[in-house]
């Protein structure tokens, strides 16, 4: 249970983001994703999530490569990103039903207890705020099990009561062996929790 | 499978909860119609004349008036880059995609057809040409649209680059699709045409969603 | 370093062979052009049918031709690109675009003009003058998708991605004069049973063929230099911006 | 293996479809798409007056005759012929032996009215003394025959 990630570098319009980035996170562990903006926070959790191609790395899932064999991967993680990846015109019930049936596993009710989104749960997600969406679109992480999270910026538009929600439901999430990485401007208080300050790998050395 | 399903269901129901779309997708295509008659005039053998082409191009530019919306809307709420994580491949979700547009925006267009094709004067043999015609060789306008709808999904002002790059690619179909009418009209072979228009759909119905996912590949990253 | 981000801009051997072989193609350009408007136009005969028209068929022909032979290679160079991603492949196409919707340009108007004379009608809507066109908006879009990308590599991949679905074109211009009844005389030069062109004709032809060809790699040469350099600074820049 | 075979059912799944696609358009052309009649389709399966269409074949010998802008002339495949009346300009090419394209319906008296008629060249070209030499030794019908 061991993600492995080897000499990563990243290139976006002919621009060296960051190079030469290395880490491994095992079960129960977390990695926290820090940076200025511009650093490439986004597109290195956009490149473990097969989203985006490194310009040069390995990365390994279970000593298997992951830029080789992406299918088996694919299933492992669940990604949060920037946007709320939900149908305005349907309820978050619907848009969390919906990726439930699209990706097989379901467990809609207990991931909509778990963010607290009961209320608002049939209500259109174009009348929510930006703090209930971001919830309901949260709720992904449990209606879909999946041993990874990659989250980025998953805080973002949360109050102070619903970050506290959301770093308990992420601990237990490592308790049951999970991993998780994640790019906040904010610590989120995770024990096992490792470091990677993007600042330190920008494109210097080209 | 159940996620092709799961796919092709929601894609319609959003349809219909926006309903508004495909309203004004079916009033824009009626009104384009109707705009010939006008320009013409009247006279009712110019437009048994002009009536199949008429049609056809009617369908092909109310399609593509849809189609820029085909991924952008997934596109920029953030589901496209969920819906490429799987778990089906690529090339299934553009065809489940495509599959939702042409039932939701062009089924309709060909159910009108023949109510328009009877003000245009055109024989009872080529009616059931055209909606036959529409029918066969309609799916290669979407799915071609979804290449050039995949190409424009991450460009603000797509729309225009869009028509620049499928328009001609869509001529072929135009092309068969009226010859077949036509050739009813004349009462000349129509089978041929048919054939050549369902030969069109199946070699889309496999390349376009290969290079859609090729084109989709490149806008998320 | 494991990134090497001057793929793009230093194909230094690619620059050396083009330079070393630019001045003979530009020289045969001139020559051959020259020789084959003289022969086209005062050494060979009137056709029995057609008289002096039959000449446009010198301009009209080879240009024909090229604009289907510029999109072949186009699409063979994007495939190239996508498939094993050369450096240079992306950058010939590109730099050929222009080129070849010049010569489909060229092909459309003289077939205008000769159609006028011969058939009666400057334009008719038959599969091959059609196909034609189709193919001149394919060499626009393709130069519009170029231009709608901020980010050259990712317009490379969707150019090469549209070039390469509109290569279905190419065949159905070639046979559509065999396909159809129309109006558009059936191939002469490359049959089956050898060419229906008396040797008279044939030879001007080909003699513009060939310069058409060279003016082709002329202006191809200087195009993709340009590109290559186009990068060069683009890269530059960029850098300066990082430190 | 279960993603090898995946692969081996989409790429023959592709190729199967593909090979259906390629047989209708084969078949299609080999049931030769035609945009126009020639006089013998009409005899044997006449087109009603009013209806538009393309009549096709050669200008026959003897046939034209020229009033002011009314030409007249006769379509035929060397087996039937049909009657036209056109009135405007015809193309330099337009000559008895000819190929043409005529466009139009008939009228009730079976004489087809064109509202536009294109003359077909061939893919021969010659100068005119190898022309006049090739009909001399009887190479010419052979030829004009493809037409």
């Amino acid at each position: 249970m061991t993600l492995i990630v080897e000499n990563l570098g990243c290139v976006r319009q002919e621009r060296i983001i960051f190079s030469d980035v290395n880490f491994t996170v095992k079960a129960g562990q977390a990695l926290w994703v820090k940076g200025r903006n511009g650093t490439g926070k986004s597109s290195l959790l956009r490149i473990i999530a097969q989203l985006l191609k490194p310009a040069s790395g390995q990365i390994s899932w279970q000593q298997k490569d992951v830029l080789d064999e992406p299918v088996e991967f694919l299933k492992r993680f669940e990604y949060i990103g920037h946007l709320d990846a939900l149908k305005t015109s349907m309820t978050p019930r619907e848009n969390l039903s919906f990726w439930a049936k699209y990706r097989g596993p379901n467990n809609i009710e207990a991931a909509i207890e778990a963010f607290k989104i009961e209320e608002i749960a049939d209500f259109p997600v174009r009348s929510l705020s930006a703090g209930q969406k971001k919830r309901s679109n949260l709720a992904r992480l449990i209606a879909c099990p999946s041993k990874i999270w990659i989250l980025d910026e998953p805080i973002s538009s949360l109050d102070v009561h619903f970050i506290d929600l959301f770093t308990d439901l992420l601990r237990a999430h490592l308790e049951d062996g999970g991993l998780a990485l994640y790019a906040t401007h904010q610590d989120l208080e995770i024990d096992d929790v490792q470091l990677l300050n993007l600042d330190e790998y920008t494109g210097a050395g080209s | 499978m159940s996620a092709f399903y799961a796919l092709l269901k929601r894609d319609l129901r959003l349809a219909y909860r926006q309903g508004s779309a495909v309203t004004l997708t079916l009033a824009f295509f009626i009104i384009a119609v109707t705009l010939f008659p006008l320009g013409v005039g009247p006279e009712l053998a110019v437009l048994a004349r002009i009536g199949p082409g008429v049609l056809w191009v009617g369908a092909l530019l109310s399609c593509l008036l849809t189609l820029d919306r085909l991924y952008q809307a997934d596109y920029e709420d953030g589901t496209l880059e969920q819906l490429m994580k799987g778990p089906l491949p690529l090339e299934l979700m553009v065809l489940a995609k495509v599959a939702a547009h042409w039932i939701s925006s062009v089924l309709p267009l060909i159910l009108i057809a023949p109510v328009l094709a009877i003000t245009f004067n055109i024989v009872a043999d080529g009616i059931w040409v055209l909606v036959l015609s529409l029918l066969i060789g309609s799916p290669v306008l979407s799915l071609i649209g979804s290449i050039g709808a995949a190409l424009t999904v991450a460009m603000r002002r797509g729309g225009v680059l869009l028509s620049l790059m499928i328009l001609p690619l869509y001529i072929p179909v135009l092309i068969f699709g009226v010859a077949a009418v036509e050739a009813a009209i004349s009462l000349l072979a129509i089978s041929p045409h048919l054939m050549l228009l369902g030969g069109l759909t199946l070699g889309a119905l496999v390349l376009c969603p290969f290079a859609s996912a090729a084109a989709l590949r490149l806008a998320v990253e | 370093m494991a990134i090497d981000l001057h793929r793009y801009a230093n194909p230094a051997r690619f620059l050396r062979i083009m330079g070393a072989i630019f001045p003979w193609v530009a020289i045969s350009t001139a020559v051959l052009l020259i020789a084959g408007l003289y022969l086209g136009l005062f050494v060979s005969p009137e056709d029995y049918q057609q008289g002096d028209t039959v000449r446009i068929m010198f301009i009209h022909v080879p240009a024909a031709w090229m604009a289907l032979s510029i999109y072949t290679m186009m699409a063979i160079s994007s495939a190239v690109g996508l498939i094993w991603k050369h450096p240079v492949a992306d950058l010939s196409a590109k730099a050929a675009a222009p080129i070849g919707a010049c010569f489909t340009f060229l092909a459309l108007v003289t077939g205008a003009l000769w159609g006028q004379p011969m058939w009666g009608t400057y334009w008719v809507w038959d599969a091959r003058l059609t196909s034609v066109l189709i193919l001149f908006f394919l060499y626009l879009g393709y130069m519009a998708i170029w231009e709608s990308f901020d980010d050259p590599s990712k317009a490379a991949k969707a150019a090469a991605i549209l070039v390469l679905v509109g290569v279905i074109n190419i065949p159905i211009i070639k046979f559509s004069v065999d396909w159809w009844n129309t109006l558009h005389q059936p191939a002469s030069v490359a049959t089956m049973d050898g060419p229906k062109i008396h040797s008279s004709i044939l030879i001007p032809l080909l003699v513009m063929a060939a310069a058409y060809m060279s003016l082709f790699m002329s202006l191809f040469i200087v195009r993709v230099k340009s590109e290559i350099l186009a990068r060069r600074l683009r890269l530059l820049q960029m850098n300066k911006l990082q430190e | 293996m279960t993603r090898k075979r995946r692969r081996l059912v989409v790429v023959l799944l592709s190729v199967g479809i593909l090979g259906l696609a390629a047989a209708l358009v084969l078949n299609a052309f080999e049931d030769s798409l035609v945009f126009f009649h020639s006089p013998s389709d009409l005899v044997e399966k006449p087109v009603p007056p009013g209806r538009t269409f393309r009549l096709g074949g050669l200008v026959e010998e003897g046939s034209y005759v020229k009033q002011g802008v009314d030409i007249s002339f006769n379509v035929t495949d060397l087996a039937e012929s049909i009657p036209v009346k056109y009135r405007g300009l015809v193309p330099d090419l337009f000559r008895e032996g000819q190929g043409v394209v005529a466009e139009g319906q008939f009228d009730e008296n079976g004489t087809f009215v064109a509202s536009n008629v294109l003359a077909k060249h061939d893919e021969n070209y010659m100068p005119p003394e190898v022309a006049e030499s090739l009909k001399e030794a009887g190479h010419w019908q052979e030829q004009a025959g493809d037409e």
